[in-house]
């Protein structure tokens, strides 16, 4: 797998950093470590234009970048289908939406092209992308997803579909039904939990009787693979062998990255009430973040001088991005009367 | 021209588009094998084979959206309900996903999916075999809700409803599947929605009614020709949206209007119907605006006494008329 | 008498029924530590425990489900739908189960559930966090829906519902919740179910508003004055059944009628009022009866422009009272 | 548990009969036998009345009295509570609903205590026996059962409660709604699935992709139990554990009858379109009541002159059951009207 090996070196007695030995290039690893850092200077920017009451609404995918980056990395880009959920802001900045985009919808403006400003924001949609369009209902994208599965199977592409939720939309009635219909036509989908331990202020004891999201796995015949989703290579672990699974037609498999959401749940949300500070603290340590940094350093992947360099160019683009959105007119009025109906068929 | 039962213009239509289109597949309980439980889909996994054919689980609220996700890929899903009243399970998908795909996107998604399923009445299935559920979804924007009630409009807005581009829900009243015939031309004629029928020229009184209750108007109607009682009858076809002009027009011209329908009193159908006549019509109206429909209770008994009992038909239909004709 | 807000009405009743009724406890998602995300039940589970305030897991189905078994069994379940938007996976239970229990089973099995669930706009909460749901319960006989709108209201209304042996849908609308203050008593009072309130009397135009509408109807009518234009305002607190005699009385005294919701137009609650209206005081009326409404487009959009556009308010509520006026 | 083990008798070289090791009685065992062949002759004659064009519809128990009666046989009549489905008709007449209030509903006559002769045939209800109205939309008496769990757990009494489906059903999103909360709060709830290989024209492989209903039990932190569903011995068993488990507040767990339906789904189907008659008829020769009859004969707890008494005994209340119903009028049609609200609260 790696140009050692093809090479006939004889075998190196220090054990190849995790990335080469998962086929990732330095490049490849330096563009995922750059998609998390832009897509959390974007989500803080978001926490602070509210806080600023300047947009009405943000709902975070801090703390799940690892999982998300991972994940994304592989798949392929416009050609396997995608149901992200709102966390997923760093899974669909790596899948191709802009961060101009992502701010028009933030601010609920003209042109936003995920939803035309219907939607709240983190209400991710890109047709070109094939990133289907987010639901504020939990837990409906996870049997269409089975659906976009079936039609795949119908035409014998190769392609496959990832379905994002949260660890609690798995009590959902619509997670049973949708794995169910994978498992027994053996769809190309992977459903992607990403378990951050709560389901707003509801602990994940009370959510299942299990401990693992992936124990269920077994129930619907299918793999459950659990991984650290803190850990960008272990996501990217995971998914690579779920996804190559799919493409050769095995079917489905359920991940659960265990994560943790270290802020609120959303702006509305006070999350004191629910959980003491020194597990928030714990969690803030293991930032998926700072970790894939401290790889990079460590395998001289970049330095701290390329890193500071990154942080300017996100600042760069998140500026853009803001003044972009924020100068953009909300939508005419009217429009709400828009795109209820497509044309009816000519006779 | 072929004359046809209900039912078999479903089944012969289905075959003729699923030859044509090879995006066509069906799911739903029992449509495979059994050809479904009211044989609609009879035949069809032998011509086409059981990957367009496909035994679903036994889960609505998964048929529908299964169903919606190969929409929204670029296939055209046909899934059966296999009684009106178990779409109840699938009400989020249909209503808050289904429906809403192409606002919530601006059109970006679209999802043209088609829900056939058997409604109404009157053949003993109690409380949760003979619903009608018409009015739910007509309150929806964004959902077709269509049904037509004679082989020659099954065949046409069948047709019409597999180019359709937004979500359709295709009822068919069980009790007319065998009941009613008709003569269908043999071409490819198709029926646009959003357009009404005069099933009945007239001039005393307008009634508007679809199902099993335009048959019995029509009956109704024919009795009271000898009343010198001349009843126009207006099969909405498509019951959301309406075709409200040419509703309104009938009731312009006639000054009485009644509604008809099987589904309970408040808020079915005729709510809208009847709103939209003292709405637009008022300076016509010579009468009130009348509604014969099911009675107000949770849905419809099974003992043949109370199932009569509920039933609108041509005698309670006629007499209504007689009223609004004496107003 | 102490001034309450909506919600206060809400928290203090709940609190004050819990510690007469070791019967009543709550489910719902967040409803436990954290009191609601709305705060509803704030301070109740640290009074009363966590078997009777219970966090239950992210699925409304079965929280129906299980506040309609406990129901059964002989409590009396408060169950919290976090947002009426997100009762749609329970339909299913909530329609053909809670509320045919009693039908079906010939009076034998009672429900006596109470749901109650924050519903309506004007929030930015998109199309997903501001739904009217009324219309498609009041279609479902079994089943009452109520929608108290002032603080009084809410209570004596709350108060009465947890006596009621039917199942109730209690709509509270989120934007009033801290928007609406009024004063309550001290003492026990209730306010019967189908029972409409007379909020304002007048005697040119009938106006039938709840929730928000009620309100900015109520801001109509006073500017209204300035024109000398006396309307009356009925609110029917209970949706379902509709207190009849009320609204007939009204509209037959002023000859002229206006509904007002923000659900969409098309079969929502106005559509039945209209067509009671046209079908009962159809000779006392002098003017087309008027829906003030929601736009016919799935749901409420996010972006301020657009939802203000969606919204009626007072505004467009007084256009409607002076052209009906002018008639 | 048996008076052999108290009397300290040496041991016996022959295992004593199931029956007793199980600690029934003959008498109980003749009175199980009893049910079941009350019930299949009730059945019969309820499937002869329907080719007669004498009732409109029927949904048949046949083939599943075996584990029908095995249960009720471990539950406290009247005081558990009990959420049967359509094809109960052993159950619910072992728990006491009577023949005559089953031909009652089958004809939709008058007086009919089950709904009033507004459900159709086979929903069964009796409030004094604490037997829930079965709906016909399938499974949602799932999670309602959770919720009398929940709320026996509220009222700290010894009651369990069992909820009956067949193995298609488990495929609706209310299965997994109502085990999860089962499993998450413990409740006393017995999930009995009665596995007859088929929902309507579906073979189980199409759905699920478990083998075995009780694999997802696993899913949900409860344990799923197998037994053969045509040995009512067996079935009695698995129940008796169950329900010593919830009584002891250990919490739910999730049964599987395996068993046959060796008739059609209903009057309405013709099961020749799925399913050969060579696997029929090989199920037939594993019928419960003949295997229950055998048993009897083999360890002297009836014989064939007593089977016959039982015959004639069965014969004569069917008889009766059918003549009363027959006779009896139809509801009044107005009471199409009725019971659709109680009585307001006075103030
Ligand atoms: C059907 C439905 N019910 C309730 C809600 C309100 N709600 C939004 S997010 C959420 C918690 C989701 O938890 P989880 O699935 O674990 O995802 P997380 O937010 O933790 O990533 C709830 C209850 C909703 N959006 N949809
Ligand atoms: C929600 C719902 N969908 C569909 C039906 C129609 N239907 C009645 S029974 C049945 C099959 C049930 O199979 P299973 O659960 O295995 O029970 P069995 O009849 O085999 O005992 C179907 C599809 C229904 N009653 N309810
Ligand atoms: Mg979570
Ligand atoms: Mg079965």
């Amino acid at each position: 797998m790696t140009l050692n090996l093809t090479e006939n070196k004889p075998a190196q007695t220090r054990a190849e950093p995790r990335h080469i030995q998962l086929g990732l290039h330095d490049e490849q690893v330096t563009e995922m470590y750059w998609h998390m850092l832009l897509a959390r200077r974007l989500d803080e920017r978001m926490w602070i234009l509210h806080r600023q009451h300047e947009v009405a609404f943000h709902v975070s995918g801090i703390g799940h970048e690892g999982c998300q980056v991972g994940a994304a990395q592989a798949l392929k880009r416009g050609h396997d289908y995608f149901f992200p959920y709102y966390r997923d802001l760093c899974f669909t900045l790596s899948l191709g939406i802009t961060p101009r985009t992502m701010m028009l919808a933030l601010y609920g403006k003209h042109g936003d092209p995920m939803s035309g400003g219907r939607q709240m924001p983190s209400h991710y949609s890109a047709r070109d992308l094939n990133i289907v369009s987010v639901s504020s209902p939990v837990a409906t994208q996870i049997p269409q997803a089975s659906g976009v599965g079936l039609a795949i199977q119908y035409q014998k592409t190769d392609q496959v579909v990832v379905v994002c939720f949260g660890e609690g939309s798995t009590a959902e009635g619509d997670f049973h039904e949708g794995l169910n219909w994978a498992g027994i036509f053996k769809l190309p989908v992977i459903f992607f939990c990403q378990n951050n331990q709560y389901a707003i202020s509801v602990p994940i004891e009370r959510e299942m009787p299990v401990k693992n999201v992936a124990d269920r796995a077994y129930a619907y015949g299918m793999p459950g693979v659990i991984f650290d989703g803190n850990d960008f290579l272990e996501s990217y672990s995971a998914m690579k062998l779920a996804v190559e699974r799919a493409r050769r037609g095995e079917g489905p498999s359920l991940l659960e990255a265990k994560t943790y959401r270290p802020v609120p749940h959303s702006s509305d949300d006070d999350d004191r009430t629910y959980r003491s500070r020194e597990e928030v603290e714990f969690w803030k340590k293991r930032d998926p973040i700072l970790l894939a940094r401290k790889y990079c350093y460590e395998h001289n992947i970049f330095d701290e001088s390329k890193n500071q360099e990154f942080e300017n160019r996100a600042r760069e683009i998140v500026d853009d991005a803001n003044e972009f959105a924020r100068s953009a007119p909300y939508p005419p009025e009217e429009e709400a009367l828009n795109g209820v109906w497509g044309a009816l068929p000519k006779i | 021209m072929p004359e046809l039962t209900n039912i078999e213009a479903v089944t012969r239509t289905l075959q003729q588009e699923m030859a044509r289109n090879p995006n066509i597949f069906i799911t739903g309980e029992d449509v495979g094998r059994r050809g479904g439980v009211f044989r609609a889909t009879k035949g069809l996994i032998e011509e086409f084979g059981d990957k367009r054919v496909v035994d679903s689980p036994l889960s609505e609220l998964s048929i529908v959206a299964v169903g919606l996700g190969a929409a929204l890929y670029g296939l055209r899903p046909v899934v059966e309900i296999q009684f009106a009243d178990f779409i109840a399970p699938a009400f989020n998908q249909l209503v808050q996903e289904a429906a809403r795909f192409r606002y919530r996107t601006n059109g970006d998604w679209t999802c043209p999916l088609l829900i056939r399923t058997p409604y109404g009445g009157g053949i003993g299935g109690g409380l949760y075999h003979s619903q009608s559920i018409e009015a739910t979804y007509a309150h929806v924007p964004g959902l077709y809700v269509v049904a037509p009630s004679t082989p020659y409009d099954i065949v046409g807005m069948l047709r019409y409803a597999l180019r359709v581009n937004d979500p359709v829900l295709f009822l068919e009243h069980k009790k007319t599947y065998r009941l009613i015939k008709g003569e269908v031309p043999d071409d490819d004629y198709m029926i646009p929605f959003v357009k009404a029928d005069v099933k009945r020229v007239g001039s005393d009184v307008t009634v508007v009614a679809y199902g099993l209750m335009l048959h019995e108007t029509l009956t109704a109607a024919q009795e009271l020709l000898h009343e010198d009682i001349n009843v126009e009858v207006i099969d909405p076809r498509t019951l959301h949206p309406l075709d409200q002009d040419t509703i309104l027009s009938s009731v312009k011209k006639t000054g009485k209007a009644l509604i008809v329908h099987e589904d309970n009193l408040t808020l079915g159908l005729g709510a809208e119907i009847a709103a939209l006549i003292a709405s637009e019509a008022f300076e016509f109206l010579d009468a009130p605006v009348m509604r014969v429909a099911g009675p107000d209770v949770p849905a419809m008994p099974y003992a043949r006494t109370m199932q009569d009992y509920f039933m609108p038909n041509a005698e309670k239909i006629a007499a209504a008329i007689r009223k609004l004709n004496a107003y």
